[in-house]
């Protein structure tokens, strides 16, 4: 059987496949229903230095093939995080990666710091993406020096494995992938969800309580397909390919064109095992073609232009 | 929990466009208590990426029942389902109801598929009472022999007369309230409809302090807690709010916690 | 009865109901499936001063609730355009709006000053962000200084009502759109197709010819209206908005957020008669809603933030 | 060319997995031309944008048949279609075969479905000959009685054996043109199938003059020409070449017509 194993800087997964953030809790949520310990990783729900509240409902909204979401990034604060959710998730050999954010730099930085103080996290995961923050942390994700401040910062910060999550809604992916890269990143995920909205047509108001949201699921696969593709021929550093999988070929889609390992996101509240059954699927591909490993796999891309 | 493939075995259209759907699911059926709800994919819906919920309405021996009524995409896609089909099945999920506190009188109020959504509790309950069953017209009021049957006293209002009272079911439970005598028992309310019935039943419980159980209807994405989406303003001891999900904590909750703003129960 | 008409500068159109280029071919494809007199206004395949061949096969590929389409602006040149398919059109009522590109600034030029002369163009549409040509066109639509030359040079060339086409991967939509009012034009279209991919993972090759393409169709309707909205508020000049529309709901939703006319595209594949359609359904909303007419009900959103 | 709402009449598996659907299309079928094609809107799959393209089978009265395998999503999903169910349906499309030129001695060469696509110019043609029919296996050869019916020699070959001559249809065929008198009359061929199959064809056609009708199944998106998705390569009197569009200016061309390098009839 095919070796599952990759690596992200010192993020040693046993396979590729990992739940993306946002749409796996914080652990206990989906434990019942999935054997954590069989995931590459869970990736937590945006965390900051403080406690927040999130958007008003509606939160999401079902659209062709995709999903609309503007929850707002609710959460415990970091301290909650390490109190309410780290001792459960201490109790399995999943490796956990905190998705973290803040509305300043500092605030980063601070969340950063408490976090490598913690036991049981094994990496992060910058979030400078999430279009349904008001107060300028958006311009993180477009901007490219604010990009690349935060990243510096957040590095300076901690030892932890850094993964900053690319915004998908810029021209150039590729500069902001070599600037993580030059900022000591050990990893980029991408992409987080693109900024979207859908209106009511009978009351006329949008139909998300926040105005705009973030567009994921099936809908923005190729979308994203392309997106990694371009990141992951700008950089050495690894890829975490993150976009619309339902399946196990949209994920080798990912792979193939250079992802060292991928995330399962809206596709987990379609069927819970969504990351199991594309993991199966990975290693049963990796057998059918002869491929000792993930990493043989990895940017197999028949393209010559 | 269980995420499991659950075989159609019967449809039946009841009155009004409600059907009852009857699913085999034995590894759900012994863990579902009153007031839960299961998660479906509707097969065939290839372009939706969520589930939809629906409360169990009966569960007995490996035989699931849900009522329900189609009002959009997915509900009108079920009205085709046919034995043999399968789809999948998530649950149970959710808080149902609490039992009732000894020595206290129940009430049910219920609306819509919230008939449905108290069975398990009517029939669970030691001690029947009064069941306030609204609508907008006949057809919208569901399940009323076997709530009789059970021991329960239906009342029907709806809005255009066509059964029962004319009116709403608030008119009903204020009548009632004021024919009781002054030294009865404490009253603990179980509700399930719209979201102007929750309210109208929490106004009540808050005026003559009734303990109320009211069961909500929000949007809900991942079932489970881990999405965020089906929040609903609570407050908190210390009198500030947080937001609840109401697939976790709820969907059954005290009316006195809920923040009936617009924002908060919309 | 509610009042269609709408005006893009000069252009005055019967309904706000145009076919979006390269979905309605050059006029004769469609004209025994649907009365060509009831659209608001065709936007013909992309026009080049030269005949092009375009990409190889596979064109297009399907996708959730999507298409992916490399056609590679294949067309007979302005002469031949002029000389096989307006005599035809000429025969028409409906306006006629030609989509024009160019691999250089000069190109553009040529092409618009040719149509210019020409009897039955009513308007031209200038397409810079088609992300399927290599010769550095892209770069017209991403790169906010190329942009603003090239519309300002076909600003130039002609008095044609003339509408840019932005493209949709930039960070700030609202930018181009200002660019293009600044630069003199009577109206902006938006969306393009937004650049995306899909691998083959049997053979491991991309699914189109050409490798990447463009993303259509009801998948990217949501981030369509959020486009469509900025550009709208960005602007005083009508709006044109395009992407994913296939039912009057979706068209509805882009008269609601501030576009003065929309277009249907991919969705004339599935239902070549969607656009009439989608124009009946924007007439009764019209009455049902007592709107005296479609200029009443735009931007209409109800939405404070 | 129209677009209408057919009812679904009639649906049976022929066997090897092929299924023949029969429409009521009465605006479609007086207008059928043998080797055109309809363009499906398979229902109940609300995530596809495209149609699916379906060369007719038969067309008769107000009855359009198609003849079809479930190999993808849409034609899987087509094999649920049951009486009374209704799907949009374009057509007809395409150029279809030209009738044989006078004195002209007819062959026909069919893969798959290419047995149905052929059908209606088989019972067309004034003369009939000798008919090729091959596949991977003994279900793949489709409609044989129905050509012998109507007067043709039916030949067989299947890659395993298991059914007729072992091995290629382009075998039989060398034999049959090998066996033949010199002086007999221009052999002009008709083929429908795989591209493997209609390059064969060509390749023939070059060496031995025949004329060669070949009918090409390329990806589709419109249908009508609108698109430029399912061009072919095909070469110009001036020497050059041009992408031509199988839906508009095929499926049938000339096979001398054709550019056969991998970009152009992939
Ligand atoms: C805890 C709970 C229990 C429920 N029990 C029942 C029941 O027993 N019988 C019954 O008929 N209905 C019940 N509902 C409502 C039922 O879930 C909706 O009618 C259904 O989701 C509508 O889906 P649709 O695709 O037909 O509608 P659409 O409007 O097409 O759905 C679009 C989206 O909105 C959501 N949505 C639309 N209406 C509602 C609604 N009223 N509540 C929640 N989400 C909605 C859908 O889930 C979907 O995500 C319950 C809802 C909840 C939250
Ligand atoms: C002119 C013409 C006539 C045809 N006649 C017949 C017929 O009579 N009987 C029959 O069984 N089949 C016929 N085909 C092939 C048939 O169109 C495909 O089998 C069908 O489109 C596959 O769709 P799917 O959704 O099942 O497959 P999927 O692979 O899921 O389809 C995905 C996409 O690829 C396209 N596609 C996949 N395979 C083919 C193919 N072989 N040809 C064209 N497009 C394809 C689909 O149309 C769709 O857009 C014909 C094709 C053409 C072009
Ligand atoms: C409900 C929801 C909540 C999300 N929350 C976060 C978050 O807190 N932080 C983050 O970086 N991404 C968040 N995301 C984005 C996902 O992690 C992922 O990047 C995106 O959904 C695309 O993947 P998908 O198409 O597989 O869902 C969220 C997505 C959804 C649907
Ligand atoms: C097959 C195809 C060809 C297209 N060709 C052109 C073109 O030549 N010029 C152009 O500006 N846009 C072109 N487009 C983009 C459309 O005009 C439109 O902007 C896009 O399809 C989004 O709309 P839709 O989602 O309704 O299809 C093309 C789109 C498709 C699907
Ligand atoms: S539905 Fe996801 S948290 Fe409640
Ligand atoms: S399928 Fe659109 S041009 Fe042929």
């Amino acid at each position: 059987m095919a070796d599952l194993q990759v690596s992200i800087g010192a993020l040693k997964m046993k396979t590729p496949v990992m739940v993306a953030s946002g749409t796996f809790g914080y652990g206990p949520e989906y434990a019942q229903l999935v054997d954590l310990n069989q995931l590459g990783a869970i990736v937590v729900k945006g965390i900051a230095s403080e406690p927040t509240k999130g958007n008003p409902p509606p939160r999401t909204f079902e659209t062709p093939s995709g999903l609309l979401n503007a929850i707002g990034l609710p959460n415990p604060g970091v301290e909650g995080f390490i109190t309410e959710y780290l001792p459960f998730l201490r109790q399995h050999t999943v490796p956990v990666v905190v998705n973290i954010w803040g509305r300043t730099i500092e605030e980063y930085v601070a969340v950063a710091r408490r976090l490598s103080e913690a036991d049981g996290v094994h990496a992060l995961e910058v979030n400078v993406s999430c279009p349904n923050i008001k107060e300028g942390s958006a311009l993180f994700g477009t901007d490219l020096d604010a990009f690349t401040r935060v990243v510096e910062a957040v590095r300076a910060a901690t030892t932890l494995p850094l993964i900053p999550k690319l915004a998908p809604n810029v021209a150039d992916i590729g500069a902001f992938a070599r600037a993580a890269e030059n900022a000591g990143a050990d990893g980029i995920s991408l992409i987080n969800s693109l900024p979207a909205m859908a209106v009511n047509i009978e009351t006329r108001r949008p139909e998300l309580g926040n105005g705009t949201g973030g567009l994921t699921g099936a809908a923005i696969h190729p979308f994203a397909v392309k997106m990694v593709w371009e990141a992951a021929r700008a950089v050495q550093i690894p890829v975490i390919g993150i976009g619309g999988i339902t399946n196990a070929r949209d994920a080798l889609e990912f792979l193939i064109v250079g992802a060292h390992a991928v995330a399962v996101g809206t596709a987990s509240f379609t069927d819970p095992n969504t990351a199991l059954d594309v993991t199966a699927g990975i290693a049963d591909y990796l057998d059918r073609h002869g491929y000792p490993s993930v990493d043989a796999l990895r940017g197999t891309l028949k393209w010559e232009r | 929990m269980h995420c499991v493939t659950a075989e159609v075995i019967h449809q039946e259209v009841v009155h009004g466009g409600y059907r009852v759907l009857q699913l085999r699911a034995p590894d759900l059926v012994p863990h579902v208590q009153p007031g839960q709800f299961v998660h479906v994919r509707v097969p065939h819906m290839e372009a939706a990426v969520l589930r939809r919920p629906f409360s169990v309405y009966k569960a007995d021996g490996d035989v699931l029942q849900i009522l329900y009524k189609g009002v959009g995409k997915g509900t009108r896609t079920m009205t085709f389902l046919a034995p043999g089909d399968t789809l999948s099945l998530l649950g149970p999920l959710g808080h149902g109801f609490p039992t009732l506190q000894p020595g206290n009188d129940p009430i049910l109020i219920a609306g819509g598929y919230g008939m449905a959504a108290l069975y398990l509790l009517a029939r669970q309950l030691p001690v029947k009472g009064v069941a306030f069953f609204g609508g907008r017209s006949a057809p919208d009021i569901l399940c009323v022999p076997e709530f009789e049957a059970l021991g329960w006293d239906v009342r029907i209002a709806t809005e255009d007369g066509s059964l029962g009272t004319a009116g709403r079911v608030t008119v009903l439970m204020d009548d009632w309230w004021a024919a009781r005598s002054h030294d009865a028992a404490h009253v603990e309310a179980y509700a399930c409809g719209p979201n102007g019935m929750l309210q109208a039943v929490a106004a009540r419980a808050q005026q003559h302090d009734w303990t109320a159980w009211v069961s909500v209807d929000r949007n809900m994405g991942c079932g489970v807690g881990a999405c965020l989406t089906c929040v609903l303003k609570t407050r908190t001891p210390e009198g500030d709010w947080v937001w609840q999900r109401s697939c976790t904590e709820g969907p059954v909750f005290d009316s006195r916690q809920i923040v009936w703003d617009a924002e908060g129960a919309s």
